[in-house]
């Protein structure tokens, strides 16, 4: 085991940090709309299984190729969530927010299993963009380009949303509608509004990683539904209502995650697990989190 | 007595592109081409859909030989599954025949008297990837292996075979399951010496560690990649960009000859894709069992199986095939090599053959079975 | 300005018609009526469970069930979607304090959008209440129930609201800051607000305040101006059950 | 009037002895942050006395509290109560030895009724609460004793109502005949009154000073006319720290008291 | 069979997250853990039936103990985070151990006999048994919801807080109520191994967790009949749709989201209330 030879192990760095840029991405929305929304978003994988499969549709369909399917899908994915949020789960606000748990799951069934029936379960390739085609060498090492555009702009739109969320009035207000939206509305604010605009950015947001997902793995409809878990627990890691608190676990973990592959391959799948326990056991509210 | 056959597949889950609608399908061409009776009967196909759920399947299972009266259930993907069925078939006196699931536990100490193994089996696709290759002097192996029992039994089974023809094997390692993302076992394989990197393993992980090995650029490096169970499905979801020179071992490909070809017209103008072995397999089992109940002139279970163990498997998917006492159906394995795009010709042009092996070669000779029907012998 | 002018000289600014609400299916305010004209005080005064903190609740739109008309410089109030009766100029300090956990002191402060210009600016608030100075970090809820009071009212002067309902604003308050509070709202009224005021505290609805209506099972069933209150006490106190 | 600059309380001068005092406190200090909440409190509470702990807002009151039920865990300092040190000791426990104190902010469970609130604290007191394989009938016999404590606070009307449904002051009432179906030797009270209409608070003024016979109180509350009423003893904290302690009238007479908390209005 | 099997398994789980308040989305450990302790004692050890039943059961009687050691004190969704990790942590076991079979689990399961009387290979017997087990499963629950205990457990649903105020050790009672939970999640986990004679992965899965919560859910958390109700329609509905063609998932899922905007106190719960109103209306007639 000790015999990994040092150039792998940094590959492997690298690495880690490209599939927690995913998990930060995705961690991302998903604190949001956990923490804030209170709705425990378990559609949160199927919202980036179809940012994924709309990109692939765009391409075979339209002929709309990967650079304008960066922009489009989000949008079109955030408009499904619109549409989700204010015809469904707006109805179930204030009440146990198990009933978004089930709502949100009973969706991400249905989308998995509409996909299925629709385009199968094998799922299909999607080309990488030609400018992103080839490897990097580094030294000894060989890294695809691709992987590289995907952690820069992880990262870009992570700090842009961080931005957004923590350093204006924004994400004050989201919490606060979240623990009393009828006296927010009191105070003179939109909350059905502004809960609604939310929820479709956040699940535009995996619409976003689903596009930078396509050309690495299938586009499949069973994508995003290994990976809801994982989020979950980067975001509980993270400590709940802490935006800066999931991009940086998000990130993390994908390093710890990869370096375990290395030395206990087996392990991969329960090193989050094992590091949300620790986590949990020594500070309650994860790592960034408040307690209440 | 009605012959009445039920197809136990996931049609609609993470399976259900290798068997589910196409399993289903394949059953019906056959009991059509057989002409739809026998017994002077009507014979029935009923489908259930597993889910991937051994308890669902066990009760679907129980049912239908119990009160439905179906008399052979065929597909079974999923080996957990698979083997859970051949034992109910055991104890209500039903028939199992099994194409879907590859475990070779199902000829090994799974195995029943009810139960057939027929399109199939992990130890024959090993062993023609894995002789062919060291043949052929592709001597230093890697193995990017699925952690679980089935991926054990791979690369088990394909590394005996590897060191008994004088290769070597450089190292291994082992992906859990769920996993989504490759890379990390690429950034090993890419570090270890050896010339071929065989994957074992199956379903969407194995088309993602192909697709990883395409983009780290690990065939351009000069490694050869094997699949140690590859479906063709698997090679049309990859695409020939990314799948274009992996060697695999198969029980049916679709354009090895004119039979074939006929059959997979037939399969493609009512599913709109071409047959995999699966699909050819449960064709060809359910022709064979229908003439079996015809000749042993009953359903009953024993009858019907003693009749398939006589008679040869003789269609377009074997020729001079023949069912062994642990349930295994031997018949001829084909080494392909999968097309670039310059070389194929057409969407499901894909496989160029390169090796024919001889059934009394290709699967686990009984003498080491551990079958407790053969020991009894 | 402190010398109420006669009642009839001032325009209207609150009307309030046989105002119902409910709260499910529990039927809790029954036709209440009364008015509040610009630059007054006014008080509800009422026994627990009289539905004073009802009415409040549907004249600022957090109870939605309701029935009759209320009127707020002629803007039906009832007709308003509730995110814009804050826009007439409506403030609301609920009973409850309504102090966001998940906020800081800060955030909650700056958390209700200034609606008009003329607020009470932080400088004003942090003299009133020198308990909120300097903590702007600390939690909301982590205050001490009083500054937490405190900080439900600071919130509301600062968006330039300019009726303001205040339900029960002196609880658990010592009584040096009911005090200054009485005091402020002077102050504020002096600036041209009106108030709309719960309380229990009689003393402080006294100092506070120019007129007072009685609730008694979801009605408005009496009126005292502060002369009468002062002379006749026996006529609240058999409402008031003292 | 007695100004509380050494370590001890000097009144009465029954210091020393374990039974004088129930409640005992040595250098009690809690911070937040940098914060200082409480301050070196060296405080104390005689047996059976009803004694009032005010102060302004902020000053570290319900802190106190927190600490001496261990809600909070203290930064540094000593709690002893009857004689020995509980500094360590879990809340729940602490309750069961018969200390049982009630929250600044209404604190009941919402969606059980009235009287289910109450038969939670008898169950309690008479460790009824771990027989899962015993039938709610055998919770029978505590009606008696549930109506009378709710009779006492004024609430039977209420006894089938949900405590969600209850208004504000009722809610009130109902945290008191909770905390006195334990049946406690120590009760601590946080603001009992706030809320409260001008009826309810003389009768639970009156309900305290009942109860509090041959009980020791501890409460926390700014409505003076009753302190004064009822209270023995008053403690005033300022900023964590103890200012003055003493009588009602010892109190009320301090200028630094006046300046701090009562202001000029009461007198 | 397996409806009585989940059927039992689902009120334990609504015993914690109904009554007690905690979301548990880890119960799949005890159900499958207890499942392949259960069928590797009768198997591999061949004790007979009621030894296994007991062991599983107290294998996940102890592994509930385990859990609730650690996450106990957590609450929330921290709390439901917390059992799903270790939940993971099982099942990776279940994957890794070589006595558990792997994906392929482990297969035929003797029945034995019960007592040394009843022949359990005797499909019939086999059923009523396991029907009584599940029965006594349920009246185990019925007695606890309906005990000074439970009371008890519903007063720190409602406010932690106040509990501990009135002397309420509020960490045991939930342990209590966890492990009483875990064991009787065990308990149907070994009643299903002797039913299809089998124990596999799915049974320790996460999926199966969510599952048996989202049953509950549907039948009505927190409400006795609740998760009988809703485990025995979704296993009746997936064992039908099994043979119907129709897409699985796409039905289930949709079934889901329709509960959900129907019926938000789950299906019994639902009942309850308008019985309860029709009541009311004509209370007052009456009187
Ligand atoms: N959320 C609620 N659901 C149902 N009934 C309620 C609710 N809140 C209050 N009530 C009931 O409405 C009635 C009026 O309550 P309200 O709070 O308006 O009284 P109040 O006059 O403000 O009393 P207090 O002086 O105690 O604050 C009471 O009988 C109360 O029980
Ligand atoms: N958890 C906490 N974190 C930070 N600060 C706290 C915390 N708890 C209390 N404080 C601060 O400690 C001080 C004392 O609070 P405490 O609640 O004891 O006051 P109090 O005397 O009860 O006041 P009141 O009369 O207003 O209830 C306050 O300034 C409060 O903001
Ligand atoms: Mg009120
Ligand atoms: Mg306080």
């Amino acid at each position: 085991m000790l015999s990994v030879p040092l150039v792998v192990l940094l590959g492997q760095v690298v690495l880690g940090l490209i599939n927690g840029a995913f998990y930060a991405v995705l961690s991302l929305g998903l604190a949001i709309i956990f923490g804030m929304l209170n709705v425990i978003n378990f559609a949160h994988g199927a919202f980036y299984m179809l940012g994924a499969f709309v990109c692939w549709l765009l391409l075979t369909h339209v002929g709309l190729g990967y650079w304008p399917a960066l922009v489009v899908v989000p949008l079109v994915v955030g408009a499904v969530g619109v549409v989700v949020e204010r015809v469904f789960l707006s109805r179930l606000a204030g009440i146990d927010h198990l009933y978004g748990l089930l709502f949100t799951f009973g969706l991400a069934l249905a989308l998995e299993g509409g996909f299925i029936f629709v385009f199968g379960a094998a799922g299909n390739p999607y080309p990488v963009p030609d400018a992103l085609r080839g490897i990097v060498r580094l030294g000894p090492l060989i890294l695809p380009l691709y992987r590289f555009w995907v952690i820069t702009a992880s990262i870009i739109v992570c700090l842009a949303v961080w931005l957004l969320i923590e350093k204006t009035r924004l994400g004050a207000l989201l919490r606060a509608a979240t623990e009393n939206p009828r006296l927010v509305t009191a105070f003179g604010v939109n909350v059905p509004l502004l809960v609604t605009l939310t929820y479709g950015a956040c699940v535009g947001l995996a619409g976003f990683a689903g596009v930078l997902a396509a050309p690495i793995y299938q586009v499949s409809p069973t994508m995003g539904s290994n990976l809801i878990i994982i989020v979950f627990a980067v975001v509980v890691i993270g400590g709940l209502g802490s935006i800066g608190g999931s991009i940086v676990t998000g990130l993390a973990l994908g390093v710890i995650e990869g370096l375990t592959k290395v030395f206990y391959p087996a392990g991969s799948t329960i090193v989050i697990f094992l590091v949300m326990v620790l986590v949990l056991m020594l500070r309650p509210a994860g790592l960034f989190g408040r307690e209440t | 007595d009605q012959a009445k056959i039920g197809v136990l597949t996931d049609m609609t889950g993470q399976f259900s592109h290798e068997a589910g609608p196409g399993a289903v399908a394949a059953v019906e061409l056959a009991v059509e081409d057989f002409g739809g009776t026998v017994l002077g009967e009507p014979v029935e196909v009923v489908v259930g859909d597993h889910q991937n759920k051994p308890e669902v399947a066990a009760s679907l299972a129980q049912e239908w030989y119990e009160s439905d009266g179906v008399t052979m259930i065929n597909d079974l993907i999923n080996s957990g599954i698979a083997l859970s069925v051949a034992q109910i078939a055991e104890q209500k006196g039903g028939i199992a025949i099994v194409n879907g699931s590859g475990s070779s536990k199902l000829t090994g100490a799974g195995c029943t008297p009810n139960s057939i193994h027929y399109a199939y089996d992990t130890y024959a696709l090993a062993n023609g990837t894995a002789n062919h290759l060291v043949d052929d002097g592709h001597k230093s192996w890697f193995f990017l292996t699925a952690d679980y029992a089935f991926g054990h039994a791979l690369e088990a089974d394909a590394s005996a075979i590897v060191e008994a023809a004088g290769g070597s094997v450089e190292g291994n390692v082992l992906y859990p399951i769920e996993t989504a993302d490759h890379s990390a076992f690429m950034l090993q394989a890419q570090a270890s010496p050896a010339e071929v990197v065989a994957i074992a393993g199956s379903g969407t992980t194995f088309i993602n560690a192909v697709k990883s090995a395409q983009e780290f650029g690990l065939t351009d490096s000069g490694k050869l990649v094997a699949g140690l169970l590859v479906w063709l499905t698997d090679v049309k979801a990859l695409g020939l960009p990314a799948a274009q020179g992996m060697v695999l071992t198969n029980g049916f490909y679709w354009d090895r000859d004119d039979d074939t070809r006929a059959f997979a017209e037939k399969f493609k103008a009512k599913t709109g894709k071409m047959p995999h072995m699966g699909d050819a397999g449960n064709y060809s089992s359910t022709l064979h069992y229908l003439k079996a109940v015809e000749a042993a002139g009953t359903t009953d279970a024993d009858a019907v199986m003693a009749k398939m163990r006589e008679l040869p498997v003789e269609d377009f998917f074997a020729h001079g095939g023949k069912i062994r006492e642990d349930g295994r159906m031997v018949h001829d394995m084909y080494v392909y090599q999968v097309k670039t795009p310059a070389e194929s010709t057409g969407e499901w042009d894909v496989y160029k053959l390169i090796e024919t092996i001889p059934g009394d070669k290709a699967f686990r000779p009984l003498s080491e079975s551990d079958c407790p029907l053969v020991k009894a012998d | 300005m402190t010398d109420a002018p006669a009642p009839a000289a001032r325009p209207r600014r609150l009307d309030v018609r046989d105002l119902h609400a409910w709260y499910g299916e529990s039927h809790v305010v029954h036709g209440a009526t009364f008015h509040v004209d610009r630059g007054e005080i006014v008080t509800l005064l009422g026994r627990n469970g009289a539905g004073k903190t009802t009415t409040m609740r549907a004249l600022a739109g957090v109870v939605r069930t309701r029935k009759g008309s209320a009127h707020l410089d002629g803007h039906d109030l009832l007709a308003t979607p509730p995110h814009r009766v804050a826009r007439t100029g409506l403030g609301y300090v609920p009973e409850e304090r309504g102090i966001f956990a998940s906020l800081s002191v800060a955030e909650n402060l700056l958390l209700p959008p200034v609606v008009r210009p003329g607020g009470v600016s932080l400088a004003e608030i942090h003299a009133l209440f020198p308990n909120l100075k300097g903590r702007d970090r600390t939690q909301g809820t982590r205050l001490s129930g009083g500054e937490q009071q405190m900080l439900a009212i600071a919130r509301v002067l600062r968006t330039g609201a300019d009726f303001i309902l205040l339900d029960e604003p002196t609880e658990g308050l010592a009584p040096v800051i009911v005090e200054e509070i009485a005091h402020a709202l002077g102050a504020l009224k002096a600036r041209g607000l009106t108030i709309l005021l719960v309380e229990q505290n009689i003393r402080f609805a006294l100092a506070a305040a120019d007129r007072h209506y009685v609730v008694e099972q979801g009605r408005v069933v009496d009126e005292f101006d502060n002369t009468t209150l002062r002379t006749d006490r026996a006529r609240i106190d058999a409402y008031l059950g003292v | 009037m007695v100004r509380c600059g050494g370590p001890k309380t000097t009144q009465g001068g029954d210091v020393g002895d374990a039974n004088a005092n129930v409640i005992e406190t040595r250098g009690l200090t809690r911070t937040f942050g940098g914060f200082v909440a409480v301050k070196d409190v060296d405080f104390a509470v005689r047996k059976h006395a009803l004694h009032a702990l005010i102060g302004p807002n902020g000053a570290g009151k319900s802190t106190l509290f927190n600490l001496l039920t261990r809600f909070l865990p203290a930064t540094r300092g000593t709690i002893v109560y009857r004689g020995t040190d509980v500094t360590r000791t879990p809340p729940a426990t602490l309750a069961r030895r018969g200390m049982v104190r009630s929250f600044q902010i209404s604190s009941v469970f919402p969606h059980l009724t009235t009287h289910e609130n109450v038969r939670i604290a008898l169950q309690s007191r008479h460790r009824e609460t771990f027989a899962f394989w015993r039938a709610d009938r055998s919770l029978k016999h505590y009606d008696e004793e549930v109506r009378t404590l709710l009779a006492d606070v004024g609430l039977e009307p209420y006894a089938q109502r949900l405590a969600t449904e209850l208004p504000y002051g009722r809610k009130r009432a109902l945290e008191l005949a909770t905390t006195l179906a334990m049946q406690p030797d120590v009760i601590l009270l946080d603001e009992p009154m706030a809320g409260m209409g001008q009826e309810d608070i003389a009768r639970t003024a009156e309900l305290i000073r009942r109860v509090g016979e041959g009980r020791t109180i501890l409460m926390v509350e700014h409505n003076l006319s009753v302190v004064a009423d009822i209270c023995d003893r008053i403690t005033v904290l300022r900023r964590g720290e103890i200012i003055a302690e003493g009588s009602y009238a010892e109190v009320s007479a301090d200028p630094e008291v006046r300046q701090a908390y009562i202001g000029s209005d009461h007198d | 069979m397996n409806v009585f099997a989940l059927v039992l398994f689902a009120s334990a789980v609504n015993l914690v997250v109904g009554y007690a308040g905690l979301l548990s989305l880890g119960h799949a450990a005890f159900f499958g853990g207890a499942a392949y302790v259960t069928a590797h004692a009768a198997k591999a050890w061949a004790l007979p039936f009621e030894v296994s039943v007991l062991l599983g059961t107290a294998f996940a009687a102890l592994l509930g103990l385990l859990f609730g050691l650690i996450g106990i004190r957590r609450r929330g969704i921290y709390f439901a985070m917390i059992t799903l990790a270790l939940a993971q942590m099982v099942y990776f076991l279940a994957v890794q151990l070589p006595f558990t079979g792997g994906e392929d689990g482990i297969q035929s399961v003797p029945r034995g006999t019960l007592l040394g009387i009843v022949d359990l290979g005797d499909i019939r017997s086999m059923y009523y048994v396991v029907l009584a087990g599940m029965v006594i499963g349920l009246v185990v629950i019925w007695r606890t919801i309906h005990s000074p205990f439970g009371h008890v457990l519903a007063a720190i649903r409602e406010n932690e807080a106040r509990a501990v105020s009135l002397g309420l050790d509020v960490a045991r009672y939930k342990l209590t109520a966890f492990v009483l939970s875990a064991a009787l999640s065990g308990f149907a986990g070994a009643l299903k191994v002797l039913s299809f004679q089998l124990a596999a992965l799915n049974n320790v899965s996460w999926h199966l967790s969510g599952e048996v919560v989202l049953m509950t859910l549907i039948g009505g958390l927190g409400t006795f009949a609740g998760p009988i109700i809703g485990a025995a329609s979704l296993v009746t509905l997936e064992q039908m749709l099994a043979t119907s063609g129709l897409p699985i998932s796409l039905v289930i899922g949709t079934i889901f989201m329709v509960c959900v905007m129907l019926f938000r106190r789950g299906a019994w719960g639902e009942v309850r209330a308008r019985l309860a109103a029709l009541a009311d209306r004509q209370g007052p007639g009456k009187s």
